[in-house]
């Protein structure tokens, strides 16, 4: 065997090595994505984060605002975004009773009121004071999307046209809270986690009326986010995950967030690794000419 | 009289009327508009209510047929989802839906089975990283590069192995090339769906009348 | 600490009945997953429906507020459509549900998608992210222009400028790609994570 | 003043009226407005032609969106250009759907594209697999394994689906197109797809198909609008570079 044919057939082995990888069968590639997300809940890597800068400024502008500040919260969300968005959910919520703010929760779609008792029960699992009617309200689910924004945001009492009862069936006229908000003109903030784009609240709400808003989105929506952001057309936001584990950060409370995050490394890692390897992989086989 | 009811121009000058005063509140100074379109928008938001009660009785039709028809492998699935719609529903309505059951069946069973669906697509997008993300022409060489980038922004670990440089470069791509091609793309978006609303308003765009074919 | 109650492990099963369409292949553990999971979001839907017509829409009629009986009749039209002679009626329910979202839409669209991001491009082209984002406009938009030009070199330049706009689009699109990334794992790993705290793995 | 926030009103109705003018004013002429040249439609005969060549199949699905908005019309039009290349080629077409609601419109546009090719007897092979997401993924995956397709378009409002049926089709190394306007979508068809129409280009290829006068005509008023931007951004930029917000005051009048 000269040199030459020797050289051909280790080439002709490559080239059916990488073969066989192209053809692979996907499922070897579910367990090593399994495995790879299981290994930093078993012994963490506890890599640091560094956080985004339209976080810190979400963060910031709930710091200045003033105790008894109302929040209205509205979400357009499905319960399969919980692992985007609910740890993000539970932090600035969080955040919000610590400094003495308002919640006034509304749902655009059907799994918002279930997920929102479902944050609230797991704030009350860590001691915050939730006080039903006085700091914390939750209106229910109001469908139609941009129609229900839209009437509820309307000056003089478009929130008390629109809705009438809570979730829990009590009239709002018994509840303290919904007493001190009409409209969007007694809201000091608008913290809305959405798997949309957000254009709604931005044309109905901070335009007409310059509302202050945080855009809390699921990962796919990062650039939207970004766009806003440097568009000064929402003052912050949380991206997804990441987002939720930032402000976890801030709060100084790390929690399921900042332990997801070493998981978003190693997978991420995983995708970057096999893009790499899959295009030197059709650098080989297209040599073959075909 | 039943016949002139029945022809479509009336529900498309219902549908322009509706536009011209969603319009109208925004861009005419006129109160009595205003409280209009409010109103308008709240009669809105029940009729999304009733059509999402619509969605639930076709699915329960839907599923009904399969029963009666005994489909093989198919009606005592069907005959499942009917028990579970219908459970739920009255003890929803009779106890509320922060009863036990319906609280238990959310928790439990419902938000573990929607992510679940909806996660399997992480194991497609890890399966195809390894044999469809390939740089075979120069789009799809400069959709990798960035797309590399922007979840090397996002994942930590970059930064801790290749340092604060990979940021900024990714921070970069997403600030300035994207951001250009993203605004531009709201321009084409924005003028469509103006223009396919005008087609809605005077009648020429009526797929939304989906609902009762004949009439088309 | 392992899962005492029932509940998880419910959750548990249904989880891997899904998986178990990737990791095997499709199996009536699956077809029942799926099945559970369309009935139980259908009876969700139902009954926050019902509860939203009820308390916004039925409330104020009885308490003597008759304007909203227009919302209630609109929204029963909507039904109607299982009866055959009166099914064209349900169109004007529809015809007033597109008119009122369609408007909406379509009148915050010039501030929000054309005003705003036009102004983002006056930039005077004196740094490098300002030359790029102007150059990523005029190219983009290009490649948005149908019409061909009269002039037929005038159309031969234009198709290389369509051709960067169409790269300025693969970069916008590379970054969508790559964002969606961090929400496709977001899921995997919370389903993973509540596995392992079901079994015990992890706290 | 009765009319408030006024430059917006002013971009609105031109924005609503101009197409429709440019719309009424190609409606009464003769030829059509010409329109640039689309790649993607240059691709579907060679395509078709190589499947033929290899005794394979074509495959055509409009993706799972349920309702026939721009975005299916735009994919059906495809489909009558991809059956008249198959009737003058050979070969055969496979459609998918998922919406039982699809199923006579997709008939009648392949029937369309097989008179045109001289073919009026052939039967187009419309199958509605079933309407669950991840299960219409099986069912066409399966289709492209067992069938041999080796000529893809995904042409029309796609969801998560895109990802796994593209990149089966990519593993058979079939030639693929693919148009939506679902920008979130679209990377995974980039790199699994040899051409992709990106939102706009999409529906302008199906009214191009069409010969729709009216639609084409719309298309060269919203190119009016766009040039119109186009020259408000020279005017914007030039404003910047001498320090005044002249252009910007009258956006925000």
């Amino acid at each position: 065997m000269d040199g030459f044919s020797e050289g051909r057939e280790v080439k002709v082995m490559a080239q059916s090595f990488w073969d066989r990888i192209t053809d692979m069968s996907p499922r070897p590639l579910y367990i090593i994505l399994i495995l790879a997300i299981a290994f930093p809940f078993i012994s963490p890597l506890r890599i640091p984060i560094s956080i985004a800068d339209y976080t810190k400024a979400a963060y910031n502008f709930v710091e200045s605002l003033p105790p008894g500040s109302i929040v209205l919260s509205p979400n357009v969300i499905e319960a399969s975004c919980w692992g985007e968005c609910g740890y993000a959910w539970i932090a600035t919520w969080e955040h919000f009773f610590q400094k003495d703010l308002k919640i006034v929760a509304i749902s655009l779609y059907k799994d918002g009121p279930l997920l929102c008792e479902r944050v609230i029960d797991v704030l009350k699992s860590r001691g915050v004071n939730v006080e039903y009617g006085v700091n914390y309200v939750n209106l229910g689910l109001v469908p139609g999307f941009n129609s229900a924004i839209a009437a509820m945001v309307e000056p003089p009492d478009g929130l008390h046209r629109l809705v009438k009862t809570d979730y829990f069936g009590n009239s709002i006229n018994t509840l303290p809270l919904m007493s001190e908000i009409k409209c969007i003109e007694q809201v000091d903030l608008i913290c809305s986690f959405t798997s949309g784009w957000g254009e709604d609240w931005v044309g109905l709400a901070v335009i007409p009326y310059g509302a202050k808003y945080i855009y809390s989105c699921i990962g796919v929506m990062q650039p939207t986010l970004v766009n806003q952001y440097s568009l000064k057309l929402c003052i912050g936001g949380l991206a997804g995950l990441k987002g939720g584990a930032e402000y976890e950060l801030m709060m100084g409370n790390p929690s399921t967030g900042v332990k997801s995050m070493d998981a978003i490394s190693t997978t991420h890692a995983l995708v970057i690794i096999f893009i790499v390897v899959g295009n030197i992989a059709m650098v080989f086989t297209r040599k073959k000419g075909d | 009289m039943s016949s002139f009811l029945k022809i479509k121009e009336i529900s498309i000058a219902i549908c322009a009327l509706l536009g011209i005063i969603m319009i109208g509140q925004y861009y005419i100074n006129i109160p009595a508009i205003s409280t209009a379109a409010n109103y308008a928008q709240i009669f809105t938001t029940s009729i999304a209510g009733f059509m999402m009660i619509f969605g639930t009785f076709t699915l329960l039709l839907y599923n009904y047929n399969h029963f009666k028809k005994k489909t093989p492998g198919q009606w005592y699935l069907s005959a499942w989802t009917i028990f579970l719609i219908v459970s739920l529903a009255t003890i929803g309505l009779v106890m509320g839906p922060d009863h036990f059951y319906f609280a238990w069946m959310f928790e439990n069973v419902f938000i573990n089975l929607d992510t679940a669906m909806y996660s399997i697509l992480g194991f497609y997008v890890m399966a195809a990283s390894w044999r469809a993300f390939r740089a075979r022409n120069i789009d799809a060489t400069f959709l990798l590069v960035s797309g590399v980038l922007a979840a090397l922004v996002n994942a930590p670990f970059a930064e801790a192995i290749f340092g604060k440089s990979i940021l900024n470069v990714g921070n970069w791509v997403m600030n300035v090339p994207t951001m250009a091609g993203l605004r531009t793309t709201y321009f084409g978006v924005a003028l469509g769906s103006i223009y396919v609303a005008l087609r809605t308003f005077i009648g020429k765009e009526i797929g939304w009348m989906g609902l009762a074919k004949e009439e088309r | 600490m392992v899962a005492t109650t029932i509940g998880p492990w419910i959750g548990l099963f249904f989880t891997w009945a899904i998986y178990s369409y990737l990791l095997y292949k499709e199996n009536i553990a699956f077809r029942f997953a799926e099945h559970t999971f369309i009935g139980v979001a259908a009876g969700i839907n139902f009954v926050m429906a019902m509860k939203t017509l009820q308390g916004n829409t039925l409330q104020p009629i009885l308490n003597g507020e008759l304007i909203y009986a227009i919302g209630l009749i609109l929204g029963i039209i909507i039904l109607l459509r299982y009866i055959k002679p009166i099914k064209f009626a349900s169109n004007w329910s529809m015809a007033f549900y597109v008119g009122t979202t369609l408007g909406l839409t379509i009148s915050r669209l010039p501030i929000t998608s054309i005003i705003v991001p036009l102004k983002s491009f006056f930039l005077p082209p004196n740094t490098l992210d300002n030359i790029v984002l102007i150059a990523g406009f005029f190219t983009v938009l290009s490649y948005f222009i149908f019409g061909r030009l009269p002039n037929k070199q005038v159309e031969q330049a234009r198709d290389y400028v369509n051709r960067a706009g169409r790269l300025f689009l693969m970069v916008t699109l590379g970054a969508m790609f790559g964002a969606s990334l961090l929400g496709r794992f977001a899921m995997v790993i919370e389903r993973i994570y509540f596995t392992m705290r079901t079994l015990g793995l992890a706290a | 003043m009765i009319i408030k926030n006024t430059s917006q009103f002013i971009i609105l109705l031109f924005s609503m009226f101009l197409p429709y003018l440019t719309l009424r004013y190609y409606a009464k002429q003769v030829e059509l407005p010409i329109i640039r040249e689309l790649p993607a439609l240059n691709v579907i005969p060679e395509m078709v032609g190589r499947a033929a060549e290899m005794g394979a199949k074509s495959l055509w699905i409009p993706g799972i969106t349920s309702r026939v908005d721009a975005r299916v019309i735009s994919g059906l039009s495809i489909l009558t250009k991809v059956a008249e290349e198959v009737a003058i080629k050979g070969g055969e077409i496979v459609c998918a759907t998922a919406r039982p609601v699809f199923m006579p419109l997709i008939e009648d546009a392949a029937i369309t594209g097989y008179t045109a090719g001289g073919h009026p007897e052939h039967k187009p092979d419309v199958r509605f697999l079933t309407d669950q997401q991840f299960a219409f993924c099986a069912g066409v995956m399966g289709i492209i394994d067992r069938e041999n397709c080796q000529a893809n378009f995904y042409v029309g409002g796609w969801a998560d689906e895109a990802l796994p049926i593209s990149a089966a089709g990519l593993a058979k190394g079939a030639m693929q197109i693919a148009g939506d306007t679902n920008m979130y979508q679209l990377p995974y068809f980039v790199c699994t797809c040899d051409y992709v129409m990106i939102a706009e280009e999409f529906l302008v290829s199906g009214a191009v198909l069409t010969r729709d006068k009216e639609q084409l005509g719309g298309i060269i008023g919203a190119d009016l609008l766009k040039y119109a931007l186009i020259v408000l951004c020279i005017l914007g930029i030039i404003a910047a570079s001498i320090g005044s917000n002249f252009i910007v005051q009258i956006l925000s009048y």
